[in-house]
């Protein structure tokens, strides 16, 4: 790729932020905000620009940026952005700003906010990385920071959080970085050279049916743990509720899309007949995450630990969308990525806000906040409501695209599923009336409303709730070439065909009866003929028999 | 011919006789070295040896290394063994009997044994490989032996011995550095609070001593060369 | 044509943004008039609009107002687009009509309550929302509203957040609507996997080849969707803790516009139902049994607000009755009849509350028309409209209903008979009660009668009103005109709202009117019932008769405040809350605990750190194994050094 | 005109394990560095003994190099137990056990 690429400019500014901000000294704080605020700004301001002039019509990589790197191996510094990655870069990109500027580390801030550039450099390499190698490393690269974060600027409990947290995903690649040497070297076939390429490797297909599925388990093992899917997901409560709001924020927001974006980006695209084999054991799963998460949130104590909780289950959502196998599904998986990072994100900043104030996370401890802070109460329930997906914010386009592409090819699963959309309103409401509703007394009668800056921070999250609620089209438009071509390269490798219904809608149940009914016709015609030739075979035998008893 | 076998089976004898003679003093020396209870009795019991070697070098035509063998050895090393012992006064009676390590001196010589049965066993498997192409030129045949192993030396081996040089060079600067009484230890409170960590001192001279690696490299080029000279 | 009809979401929709954006700014009564004017316009909106289509002949009256592309996906795609036909026309009319009469009597109502601003961008978005659910073209738009009027009504009843009832009341709301939605959205998952598409009118089009199971399961889903919104057993628990909110809010979302969205789904899917038989006798039963058993919970009542939310419950029992008899121009007329005199008769409630110092229960009532004598007058015309008195609306709108549910079956009508008799029972009770009788409220503490509820107004009047300890009342007093005028319009309405579908050839209005819309789906009554009409006509009104002169006889000749009053009745939502309680909460609090505390914490993180703990216990074992002897170690060395010689040895097997 | 290599072979492993079961039998750090040059002699002897019946000049130069290595390591071996003993008077190889897990 030659001359200037925009998304190596992405991924590239954060990591020369943290690195200006390395030699800042630590006594400037101010100049240290400064520099790490304009480093993530740019790439929010960059990556929105990437949102417009992306086009809405191709299904390909777009902005590709190629720089050979290891020959040998057939790695390379490989860029590029389509569909599914487009909004999680733009989700990255403004994240970060308000996270950055909405919370205060409280101590060590050029630390703080050297790691958190890192961080984000390594979730947008992740997202922008066409190359498997170069998205291990980026991949791996998220892992560090957010560890140190956590450890290190952290709640009571962090430094056992952040091991978890650190130990369960590194578990996690230990078995995708198998995974990936062996697909590489195996689809090397013949006259094939090495290459991490995943362009290359998704139209090879070169692995053997039982090998490619154990190759996918391998991905998936990695990818279930970031997602965090149902038996692995112990570590999320604790790391979501120790880290500081900030790390918290990133880790639902972006963090954990790593994990449903690997497995449309990687296990779809890379082993198709597996994802189609497996999918009904990874909904499953999702479908237990689903329910699983919102059980255990309702009876949590701690206002954070139950958010925590929440996006096990929304997150068991875009799973079930994912291998749900459905242009919807999908849509809405990759929608919902966006959207709960948006919606969750926001609710760990409200309740880091609460916390700041209150210094406490326990739900028994709050009460009747809706008094002393109507502000903040009424910003909260917005981001409740779309949390729980309520028709007109953002949740419920993601949810109800899911539901209804799962609703399709696997009916059960989505009812079961469904039935985690009235816990959901159990438990936020629930808190919601714990915290808010009622008469304040002591500390919570005088807690102050929220600060301008904090208004500032949630004004653009609020906006685009709303706005992707009321009109998601743009985004869909974007996101639907690039998953309908996905779906295409699933049913053509993986052997698969999703319903009619599911591709053209009115028509294609039309089609699909009116193939019936030709079936059914010719079915009766063959009846008819066999009756025909049954009843002259036993009439000549009845001339026969007449024949002879005349003769 | 004959006059050949004659000489051959004449300088067998002499070369039994010294083999079995050399190797009698040789395992008496080994065997000495473990034994005695007193260092300065083994340090002697190991010239023993050493000579024994260096004859046993000699009957082999390697009669450099024998010198070498001699001068270092013998003169040098055994020599050091002897000044620190003296310099610590560690030469007084060290009672071998008892052990202090359950099962550690009946292991100890068990897999002696072992080992050397298996050796033996080997060696009586093996057959030996002979004539083999040479790698350095003929060990034996005209020219003296000091003259083939010089040439082969400064030539094919030179890296590696130049090596060696640098090699000497780092165990004088380390041996200084930590034979040197630091002022720090000198300091110190009595032995019995140091017992903790004995070699905390040593582990952090280094640092102190890079400047000391610097000045005593000419010293490098002479080092290794002393001992050929020696042996001339 | 019909483009007025984007305006009548549209304003509320502006009148909700301009309140936003004014917040406190807007002040006590301009931010209440504000609202009312916004949907004060949307109602003249629409009465173009009803004008317009009036115009078009009667097979022409029918628009879709495209708006824009709303979700598209593969084959999955909804537009976000308005259907102005007869039935959503007529909705919409008395939604705005109703809703802007009630706007009018809460600037009035809420006067000086210091969230005034912010009741009234609920009650615009709410306006915004119910609209949206009316005037859709498809399933998932009218969704869109559907939800939206739910997280109003959930907003508006946990209106005054510091009382826990409230509280409490608001989530109960919102948690049980959801179960109902739970059903809707498996209806629509279910149609679009069948049909393919959410429009409604693609839907009804598309409805020919798909099996008759899935048609009786989508409608039968629906139908638990509207058994939700329109408190019908076994979801209606949710109503009667909804008379928490401000009375205009039990007026407006819980009793005319809100709760009937159930029966206008069911009136808006009528061919779907049209196709699904067994579906309709269960939506009839259903109906018939919830307006019975909410009618039978009435009659113990003593607050004076789920007297009537009961009442509500039982009525819009009576509209599925009709639905489920396929009488669906009959639903909608009583849905409107019964809006007038219901919304009537809450603001009547308000109005008494508000005069009584938030007074709720009845027995400390008493004689109350001598001295709000407006708000009496209204209240009793609102009686003798619900109690099916001739000539008032809910006389004859009733009476359709009836006659369809005989068609259907003499036992449905039956019900519906003896639910009638009830009415007027529990009506006139009231009635009596409150209005007439003894000044009750005077010496209350003498008598020491006690109702059930707790009072239940704006928290920092009710601070006033208690202790009980403190001396009687002071006098009540009528309210101020802006509660009282709309009272009278909606009893003019109450009065002659009969008069929009006389039973009488030509002056069916209504019924031509709505008669496109239903064309196949209305179901014909037999030949013969329709001359019945007349008897059963007669037989309603001796029943009513009947109610009101049992109430007159027991509460003003007898004065037995008690009577017929059954603890496990008062009990909430007439025992079900208990009931659910003992079969859902208990048990999902047991299991949702063990779950989170006992089997997450306990046995799926337990293996994660049991897991690593067994490996520090591995590693404090095998440390010992480093003695610190460098001897030890060179034994080591030996030892493997004599290994390697054993394996050379093995290999070159000596 | 020399008699079999296999005799020289024989006493440099008898040498060798002599030093080797020196080296764990023994305390004294002192000897126990010595027994470590009596294994280091032995495999000398080997290296010339195999230089001669290959006969190959390499051994011998190889020999060369352990000579100097030996040096170097008694050099540096003997100033880290002159370092020890100046702490602990008549330390033996026991008394040395701080790496003890």
């Amino acid at each position: 790729m030659e001359g200037f690429s925009i998304l190596t400019a992405i991924v590239l500014v954060p990591v020369i932020g943290a690195a200006a901000v390395a030699l800042i000294p630590r006594s400037r704080e101010d100049v240290i905000k400064a520099v790490g605020l304009t480093a993530a700004v740019f790439v929010g301001v960059a990556a929105i620009s990437l949102a417009f002039a992306f086009d809405s019509h191709s299904a390909e990589y777009q902005f590709v940026s190629e720089a050979s790197w290891i020959e040998e191996f057939g790695v390379s510094w490989l860029l590029g952005v389509d569909g599914i990655s487009l909004f999680l870069v733009v989700l990255t990109g403004i994240l970060f700003p308000i996270a950055l500027v909405g919370t205060d580390p409280h101590r060590d801030v050029k630390g703080y906010t050297a790691w958190m550039l890192l961080l984000e450099a390594g979730c947008l390499g992740s997202f922008l990385a066409l190359d498997l190698l170069l998205f291990f490393l980026f991949f791996e690269l998220t892992l560090l920071p957010m560890y140190f974060i956590i450890g290190g600027w952290g709640y009571e409990k962090r430094v056992y959080a952040s091991l978890k947290f650190f130990l369960f995903t590194l578990f996690g690649s230990a078995f995708m970085l198998v995974g990936m040497v062996a697909l590489v070297f195996l689809s090397a076939k013949g006259s094939d050279p090495l290459t991490f390429d995943i362009r290359v490797l998704a139209e090879r297909g070169a692995l053997a049916e039982d090998t490619a599925r154990w190759v996918f388990l391998a991905f998936t093992m990695a990818f279930a743990v970031k997602v965090p899917l149902f038996p692995v997901h112990t570590w999320l409560p604790d790391a979501h509720t120790q880290a500081p709001t900030a790390g918290s924020v990133i880790l639902a927001g972006v963090l954990l899309k790593l994990g449903t974006y690997g497995l449309v980006r990687f296990g779809l695209t890379l082993f198709p007949k597996a994802a189609v084999d497996l999918a009904p054991v990874l909904l499953t799963l999702a479908v237990i995450g689903i329910i699983y998460g919102a059980v255990c949130a309702t009876m949590q104590t701690d206002l954070k630990r139950l958010v925590a909780y929440s996006s096990v289950a929304h997150l068991g959502f875009i799973v079930l969308g994912t291998f749900a196998l459905t242009t919807q599904g999908l849509s809405g998986g990759v929608l919902q990525m966006v959207n709960h990072g948006l919606s969750t994100g926001a609710l760990f900043l409200l309740v880091g806000m609460i916390y700041e104030r209150r210094h406490t996370r326990e739900i028994s401890e709050l009460h009747g906040l809706q008094r002393s802070m109507p502000v903040m109460a009424v910003v909260f329930t917005v981001v409740m409501f779309s949390s729980i997906g309520l028709p007109g914010l953002n949740g419920f386009v993601g949810e109800f695209l899911i539901l209804i592409g799962s609703f399709v090819t696997r009916r059960w699963w989505a009812v079961v599923a469904t039935a985690g959309v009235i816990l959901a309103a159990l438990y936020l409401l629930w808190a919601y009336q714990r915290v808010f509703h009622g008469t304040p007394e002591g500390e919570n009668a005088t807690l102050p409303d929220m600060t301008l800056r904090e208004r500032a921070v949630m004004a653009p999250l609020l906006v685009l709730i709303v706005f992707l609620g009321v009109y998601p089209q743009p985004v869909l438009d974007r996101i639907n070439p690039t998953v309908e071509k996905l779906m295409e390269h699933v049913e053509e490798k993986g052997r698969y065909e999703q319903p009619a219904v599911a591709v053209n809608g009115v028509e294609g149940v039309r089609e699909e009866r009116e193939k019936k009914e030709v079936e059914e016709k010719e079915a009766k015609e063959q009846e008819t003929e066999r009756r025909l030739s049954e009843f002259k075979k036993a009439e000549d035998e009845a001339r026969e028999k007449a024949r002879s008893g005349g003769g | 011919m004959n006059t050949a076998i004659a000489i051959l089976a004449v300088a067998t004898k002499v070369d039994i006789a010294v083999f079995v003679a050399s190797a009698v003093i040789v395992l008496a020396g080994a065997i000495g070295v473990v034994v005695s209870r007193n260092p300065v009795h083994a340090a002697l019991f190991l010239v023993l040896t050493l000579f024994g070697v260096a004859v046993l070098f000699v009957a082999q035509e390697a009669h450099f290394l024998a010198a070498v063998q001699v001068i270092v050895y013998a003169g040098a090393i055994v020599v050091l063994f002897l000044f620190v012992i003296m310099l610590l006064g560690v030469d007084r009676q060290e009672n071998v009997m008892v052990e202090p390590l359950r099962a550690q001196r009946p292991l100890a010589f068990l897999l002696g044994v072992i080992a050397l049965g298996e050796i033996f066993l080997l060696a009586q498997g093996t057959h030996w490989a002979t004539g083999a192409s040479q790698v350095a030129g003929p060990a034996g045949g005209p020219g003296s032996n000091v003259e083939k192993l010089a040439r082969i030396l400064f030539t094919r081996y030179l890296l590696a011995f130049e090596a060696t040089s640098v090699l000497l060079v780092i165990a004088v600067v380390g041996a200084v550095v930590l034979a040197r009484r630091s002022e720090t230890t000198a300091a110190e409170s009595p032995a019995a609070a140091r017992v903790e960590n004995p070699l905390s001192p040593t582990s952090e001279e280094p640092l102190s001593a890079e400047p000391l690696s610097a000045e005593p490299l000419p010293a490098a080029s002479d080092e290794p060369h002393s001992a050929p000279s020696g042996a001339r | 044509m019909a483009d007025l009809a984007y305006l009548i979401p549209a304003l509320p929709l502006a009148g909700f943004l301009a309140l936003v954006v004014l917040g406190r700014r807007a002040g006590d009564p301009g931010a209440g008039w504000l609202a009312t004017t916004a949907i004060g316009l949307a109602f003249l909106a629409t009465l173009a609009t009803f004008f317009e289509l009036l115009g078009q002949d009667s097979h022409h009256r029918e628009v879709t107002k495209p708006l824009f592309t709303w979700i598209a996906a593969g084959g999955f795609e909804v537009k976000a687009a308005l259907l102005v036909d007869q039935l959503s026309i007529t909705m919409a009319l008395f939604v705005t009509g109703v809703g802007t009469l009630i706007h009018l009597y809460s600037v009035g109502y809420m006067k000086g309550d210091e969230h005034f601003p912010r009741f009234f961008v609920y009650l615009n978005l709410f306006a915004f929302s119910m609209l949206v659910l009316v005037l859709s073209d498809s399933f998932l738009f009218t969704f869109l509203g559907w939800e939206g009027v739910g997280a109003c009504s959930y907003l508006l009843i946990s209106f005054w957040f510091e009382r826990d009832t409230a509280a409490t009341a608001g989530k109960k709301a919102f948690v049980v609507n959801r179960v109902g939605d739970f059903g809707f959205m498996i209806a629509m998952f279910l149609l679009f996997s069948t049909v393919g598409t959410l429009t409604y009118n693609e839907v009804f089009e598309g409805l020919e080849g798909v099996s008759h199971a899935a048609i009786v399961a989508i409608a039968l889903l629906l139908f638990v969707g509207a058994c939700g919104k329109s408190a019908q057993l076994p979801l209606f628990v949710w109503l009667p803790d909804a008379m928490e909110g401000p009375s205009p809010v039990s007026a407006l979302i819980h009793a005319a516009t809100m709760v009937t969205a159930g029966v206008y789904l069911m009136a808006r899917v009528s061919p779907l139902l049209a196709e699904a038989g067994g579906a309709l006798t269960v939506i009839a039963v259903v109906g018939a049994v919830t307006a019975l058993v909410a009618a039978v919970i009435a009659c113990a009542q003593n607050d004076i607000k789920r007297v009537l939310a009961y009442s509500t419950i039982s009525q819009l029992g009576y509209m599925f009755l009709a639905v489920g008899s396929g009488a669906y121009i009959a639903a909608v007329f009583h849905m409107v009849t019964h809006a007038f005199f219901k919304a009537l008769l809450f603001l009547g409630a308000g109005s008494v509350m508000h005069g009584m110092n938030d007074e709720l229960d009845m027995k400390r009532m008493g004689a109350l028309r001598r001295w709000m004598p407006i708000t009496g007058a209204t209240f009793i015309v609102g009686w003798l409209a619900i109690a099916g008195v001739p000539p008032f609306s809910g006389f004859w709108s009733k009476d359709d209903v009836l006659l369809a549910a005989y068609d259907k079956s003499p036992v449905l009508w039956a019900v519906g008979l003896f639910t009638a008799l009830l009415t007027a029972y529990y009506m006139g009770r009231q009635v009596f009660l409150v209005f007439f009788g003894d000044e009750r409220w005077r010496r209350e503490e003498q008598e020491g009668v006690h109702g059930n509820e707790p009072s239940r107004g704006r928290p920092e009047e009710r601070s006033e009103a208690e202790p009980p300890a403190e001396g009687s009342h002071s006098e009540p007093h009528e309210s101020p005109r802006l509660m009282t005028v709309p009272m009278i319009v909606l009893a003019a309405l109450a009065a002659l709202g009969g008069l929009l579908n006389l039973p009488f050839g030509k002056l069916k209005f209504l019924e031509h009117w709505l008669e496109p819309v239903f064309e196949e789906a209305e179901h014909k009554l037999a030949p013969g019932v329709e001359d019945l009409r007349l008897v059963l006509a007669l037989v309603a009104i001796a029943a009513g008769a009947g109610g009101i002169a049992l109430a007159y006889a027991i509460f003003m000749r007898a004065k037995r405040l008690n009577a017929f009053e059954p603890a496990v009745l008062q009990r909430g939502s007439g025992g079900f809350d208990d009931l659910y309680s003992f079969l859902v909460e208990r048990p999902g609090r047991v299991i949702a605990n063990f779950t989170a505390f006992v089997f997450d914490a306990r046995i799926v993180d337990g293996l994660v750190n049991g897991a690593a703990s067994v490996v520090r216990m591995g590693g404090s074992q095998l440390r010992k194994v480093q003695t610190g002897y460098v001897r030890n170690y060179a034994l080591g060395v030996t030892f493997g050094a004599a290994l390697l010689l054993g394996y050379a040895l093995l290999r070159m097997g000596v | 005109m020399s008699l079999d290599g296999s005799w020289y072979l024989c006493l440099a492993a008898a040498v060798f394990t002599i030093g080797a079961v020196g080296l764990l039998v023994r305390r004294n750090v002192l000897v126990m560095f010595m027994c470590v040059e009596l294994m280091l002699n032995a495999v000398n002897l080997t290296l010339v003994t195999f230089a001669r019946m290959l006969d190959d000049i390499g051994g011998q130069a190889l020999v060369f190099f352990v000579l100097v290595v030996a040096a170097a390591e008694v050099v540096v071996g003997l100033g880290i137990i002159v370092a020890i003993f100046r702490r602990r008077a008549g330390a033996t190889a026991d008394d040395l056990h701080l790496l003890r897990g």
